[in-house]
């Protein structure tokens, strides 16, 4: 079956050229967002394979989850003020 | 699943006893209540292994133990498995633990930290138990990743910027480490279609895929080890750990990932095993004997230099690899690391205790600054001389015997080199014992009323108590060899899952 | 070239590009990022191997699970131990006299 | 039928990947994290023909629970990207 | 180069390691990698016995999904051990405030801020996510699905709630502290009275085995969605916490 074999072609390397980018982004930022396309192409890959509870849990986890961690911490990371915790230190929001 | 043998129905408390421990110590609020429950627990939990301590050796308790988890039996469910190598590390872990905790008690009286101390503590042991017993690969990734992950959580328990930091970098070592031994177990579920470590035994073969699998399973349990080009994370986070986490991390954590690369390179993906192989972990062994001894030498915090003499004393259990390749002298050599492991978590254990005490009553543990402290802390420095003598392998003591077995098994494999690096690494760690006992026992003549440190914390009576328990344990491990032997030969040797195969 | 070879050849180079961002790179985000490559990639391996012509195994399936669930507890916990660090630096920068 | 199927999945994984040129160019933080959410709504899509494809209904769970979280990452963005714009 | 483990806060892409490791490093794991590549693929798999097996006893597993089958009856230990790895790390990060009777309260930072777009996106969003999460773990038993999807979707929803900045939570209440160790809690309790029932720790009744797996589901679901909340909001602050006792130090 030639068309599903060009799927997984691209599937397989989709994942291959999202990790090279990730980890080789220039940006911080860039490399978290790459990350999480990743996940999304995961859950892709595993329920291409079969791996419907896994891709269930890639999609909440993977590509929910860690992300919002991965942000969050970046987020904590980067405040000049880590610890004090008044409210002028809360950035406003983007509207 | 022979689950009636004498003593198993109890085998799988050996993990739930700790977990329910921890449990318990969560939801409890008062911080007397915690501790109070932490020694109750760790009294319970040897006195469940108990059977296996008053038991005659060799009289009825069979060779080898599987537990077959949910009644399901090995390939579709997971097993566990005792022998006697794991009765002797479950043991030795049993009486750590309760000493510990009782050190922990009076460490942590009063202190924000045990909140969190006592949940995390009982979760590192029922991980080190479910090691000792486990029978199934993917289960060990988990458990080491409770052991990885609990033991950071400890380190960090500090709360200075150094252990933080040394938390961090052992939390990236550990992850890194599971994953290439994740690697590896996938490997062999892929080439053999069964994680059961039995099976396993029973189907492995020398092929390029098990040689990767081998690989990466070992190249993930060495992170975690700490072998010598690998030790890089050990020295900080053993030195800036809270002292009865220090104490455990050298004494059993590390032995943990020991336990597992013995388990697959004798036992489990033996035919596998090259000399070759065997060989550059002996070479690297050997390599960490005398630079951890030079390093801890060099180190001018005390615990450091503890942290160090771990480095150089895990190089000896990898002399293991290349004296029990000789085929002939494979129980002799095991034996002699068994022997090696005990006395040295005790004598670790009691050292990490004794430099911990010291730092809290200076308030630091600046090797240079100690000139004299023996006047002030005569009991700790004495542990440290006893638990000295056990780490040199002085005689009458557990390191003395250790030693003298390696270096039987050497001369009788006649692999003589090997008895050089135990002597030369046995005189190196002289120096770096005397070097602090010779410091610290200086008279130093003060100018009168000048006291010559501020007491930080007073060091409670118990804990002193504790390091000297354990460092007396270290020394009469030198007379009490019989028992250990034959209780480690009740599981006849390592390569039980290769003879009890073919369930 | 079925399913099971491509996807098998993919995950482990992932698995070995992850494992040289983990060593090479700094910043602890790009690590912990390298660190849930390299998982990824094992999963991929499992998963490819799972996959069989006619029927489907879901051992490999139920290990997945549990280390997804791993690796975001342990990357938490990184990430955490990250930031207090970064509070204890900014305490030390701002109370240099403790 | 299954052929045409596995042509539009061919297609639109193409297209999602194409995507990834918008994540790699940006400029701003905002355009990059927009692409991942197209690559969420293309996830949902082909899930969806998956599902078809390989005539698992239970693989929808996987695209709603995606629809469902895919939006997560953005809002966490959101919050905590302040100074972006 | 191995001490160059040491992780950095700041945004340098050079990484910090000399050219020559750098290619050092990449042609290692080149040759390794192409080696390990060479001999996979060079191998048969095995047949799927073990797949087999799991087919052949789903019957007396109680559930139909053979993985969930695999997760909380065949190798439940693992399973079991996995809410331990959660719990670890839900407890290193907890923080030690010691006045919070409340899990979740109104924020009392009276500048969060309304964002008219996020909040009526996440009107729909957290309803929604807390009823798939229900589905989820309902479906569990026969379709895809379980306690680890269901916790991670209701963690997110969680999430999605803290990240409007109206809710506190705080991880010290005690009745936090028995929501994030229920799922082991209760696990460890099926497993020992099953136990006494069969003989065999975490043996379940082949007549019972479905509503066990349930109740255990049920309280892994909970667990882990307030361990994973609990991981976000401890890292996003969205918890309460007093100033100046963030972090592991006391």
């Amino acid at each position: 079956m030639s068309p599903m074999l060009f799927v997984d072609g691209l599937l397989a390397s989709g994942a291959i050229a999202l990790a090279l980018l990730s980890l080789n982004a220039r940006e911080v930022f860039t490399s978290i967002v790459l990350f999480v396309c990743l996940g999304l192409l995961a859950t892709l890959i595993w329920a291409r394979l079969g791996a419907w509870d896994v891709a269930i849990a890639e999609a909440a986890i993977g590509a929910g989850l860690t992300g919002a961690l991965l942000l969050a911490a970046r987020h904590r990371l980067r405040e000049p003020t880590s610890r004090d915790d008044t409210p002028a230190a809360r950035r406003p929001h983007v509207s | 699943m022979n689950n009636s043998l004498f003593g198993t129905p109890l085998l799988p408390l050996a993990v739930v006893i700790p977990l329910i421990a921890a449990i318990v110590s969560l939801l409890l609020t008062s911080p007397r209540a915690r501790s109070i429950t932490g020694i109750g627990f760790a009294t319970l939990l040897l006195f469940a292994l108990a059977p296996w301590l008053w038991h005659t050796p060799g009289a009825d308790l069979p060779t080898s133990v599987r537990y077959a988890l949910g009644g399901w039996g090995a390939p579709l469910g997971i097993d566990l498995h005792l022998d006697g190598f794991a009765t002797v590390l479950l043991l030795s872990t049993a009486a750590l633990v309760l000493v510990l905790s009782i050190y922990s008690a009076f460490y942590f009286a009063g202190q924000s930290q045990a909140a969190r101390f006592w949940p995390l503590w009982w979760m590192l042991v029922a991980g080190l138990n479910g090691v000792f017993l486990a029978a199934d690969a993917f289960n060990v990734y988990v458990l080491l990743e409770i052991i990885g992950l609990a033991s950071v959580a400890l380190v960090a328990l500090a709360g200075t910027r150094e252990a933080c930091t040394a938390a961090l970098r052992y939390a990236l070592v550990g992850l890194l480490g599971s994953l290439c031994y994740l690697l590896g177990v996938a490997l062999l579920y892929r080439h053999y279609g069964t994680l059961d470590f039995a099976q396993l035994a029973d189907l492995a073969q020398a092929d390029p895929l098990t040689w990767a699998a081998l690989a990466l399973v070992t190249a993930g349990l060495l992170l975690k080890t700490a072998l010598l080009p690998l030790h890089f994370w050990l020295p900080s986070a053993h030195a800036n750990a809270p002292a009865p986490v220090s104490a455990v991390l050298s004494a059993l954590v590390v032995k943990a990932s020991f336990y597992l690369i013995a388990r697959y390179w004798l036992d489990i993906l033996s035919p596998a095993v090259t000399d070759l192989g065997s060989m550059l972990l002996g070479l690297l062994g050997a390599v960490a004997v005398i630079w951890g001894c030079v390093a801890a030498f060099r180190a001018h915090r005390l615990k450091l230099l503890v942290a160090y003499s771990t480095v150089a004393q895990l190089g000896y259990l990898f002399l293991l690899f290349p004296l029990a390749a000789s085929g002939t002298d494979t129980h002799m050599a095991l034996e002699a690391v068994v022997y090696f492991i005990v006395a040295h978590a005790l004598a670790k254990a009691a050292m990490f205790l004794a430099a911990g005490n010291i730092l809290r009553a200076c308030g630091h543990d600046d090797i240079a600054r100690l000139r004299g402290v023996a006047g002030q802390q005569p009991a700790s420095l004495f542990i440290f001389a006893i638990a000295g003598v056990s780490l040199i392998g002085l005689p009458p003591s557990g390191g003395f015997i250790a030693k003298w077995l390696l270096l039987n098994t050497a001369i009788s494999s006649g692999q003589w080199w090997w008895a050089v690096v135990v002597l030369c690494g046995g005189l190196l760690a002289a120096l770096y014992i005397f070097k602090v006992l010779n410091l610290a026992f200086v008279r130093v003549d003060l100018p009168s009323g000048q006291i010559p440190q501020p007491v930080s914390a007073p060091t409670h009576a118990g804990m002193t108590l504790c390091a000297f328990a354990l460092a007396i344990g270290a020394v009469a491990l030198g007379f009490s060899a019989e028992w250990l032997v034959t209780l480690l030969d009740a599981g006849s040797s390592v390569t039980t899952f290769s003879q009890g195969a073919g369930t | 070239m079925t399913p099971d070879i491509i996807y098998s050849g993919a995950g482990m180079v992932v698995f070995a590009m992850g494992l040289y961002g983990v060593i090479a790179s700094a910043h602890i985000l790009r690590k912990l990022v390298a660190i849930n490559i390299m998982g990824i990639g094992v999963f991929m391996l499992l998963i490819a191997t799972a996959h069989h012509d006619t029927l489907i195994d879901p051992v490999p399936h139920a290990m997945v699970l549990t280390g997804i669930v791993v690796a975001v507890a342990g990357t938490a916990l990184c990430l955490w131990l990250a930031v207090v660090i970064r509070g204890l630096e900014h305490d030390a920068a701002s109370h240099p006299s403790q | 039928m299954i052929t045409y199927l596995t042509v539009v999945t061919g297609l639109l994984l193409s297209m999602l990947l194409a995507g990834l040129w918008r994540v790699m160019r940006g400029p701003t933080e905002s355009d990059r994290m927009l692409a991942t959410q197209l690559f969420g709504t293309a996830g949902v899509a082909l899930l969806m023909l998956l599902a078809v494809l390989q005539q698992q209904a239970a693989l929808l769970n996987a695209a709603l629970v995606l629809a469902l979280l895919a939006p997560l990452t953005l809002v966490a963005f959101v919050r905590f990207s302040g100074e972006s714009r | 180069m191995f001490r160059e483990m040491s992780p950095s806060f700041t945004d340098t892409h050079a990484s910090t390691l000399p050219r020559v490791a750098r290619v050092l490093v990449a042609s290692v794991i080149t040759a390794g990698g192409a080696a390990l590549l060479l001999a996979t693929l060079r191998t048969d798999k095995a047949p799927p016995e073990l797949a087999v097996l799991v087919s052949e006893q789903l019957a007396t597993s109680g559930v139909e999904n053979p993985v969930t089958a695999v997760l909380l009856n065949f190798r439940s230990y693992d399973t079991l051990l996995e809410i331990a790895v959660l719990l670890i790390v839900a407890i290193a990060m907890q923080p030690h405030a010691s006045s919070q009777p409340r899990i979740v309260a109104p924020s009392t930072n009276n500048e969060s801020a309304t964002n008219l777009v996020l909040t009526s996106l996440l009107r729909w969003l957290i309803p929604l996510s807390v009823l798939v999460g229900g589905y989820l773990l309902w479906t569990g038993a026969y379709a895809p699905g379980g306690a680890f999807q269901a916790g991670a979707v209701l963690a997110a929803a969680g999430v999605a709630l803290a990240l409007t900045e109206r809710y506190q939570f705080g991880w010290q209440s005690a009745g936090a502290q028995w929501l994030i160790s229920a799922g082991l809690a209760i696990f460890i309790a099926t497993g020992i009275v099953s136990g006494m029932v069969t003989g065999t720790f975490l043996q379940y009744p082949v007549t019972y085995a479905a509503t066990l797996i349930l109740v255990v589901e049920i309280a892994a679901t909970v667990s882990i969605a307030a361990i994973l909340l609990q991981l976000f909001t401890r890292l996003a602050r969205a918890d309460v916490t007093s100033p100046h006792t963030s972090g592991a130090s006391s």
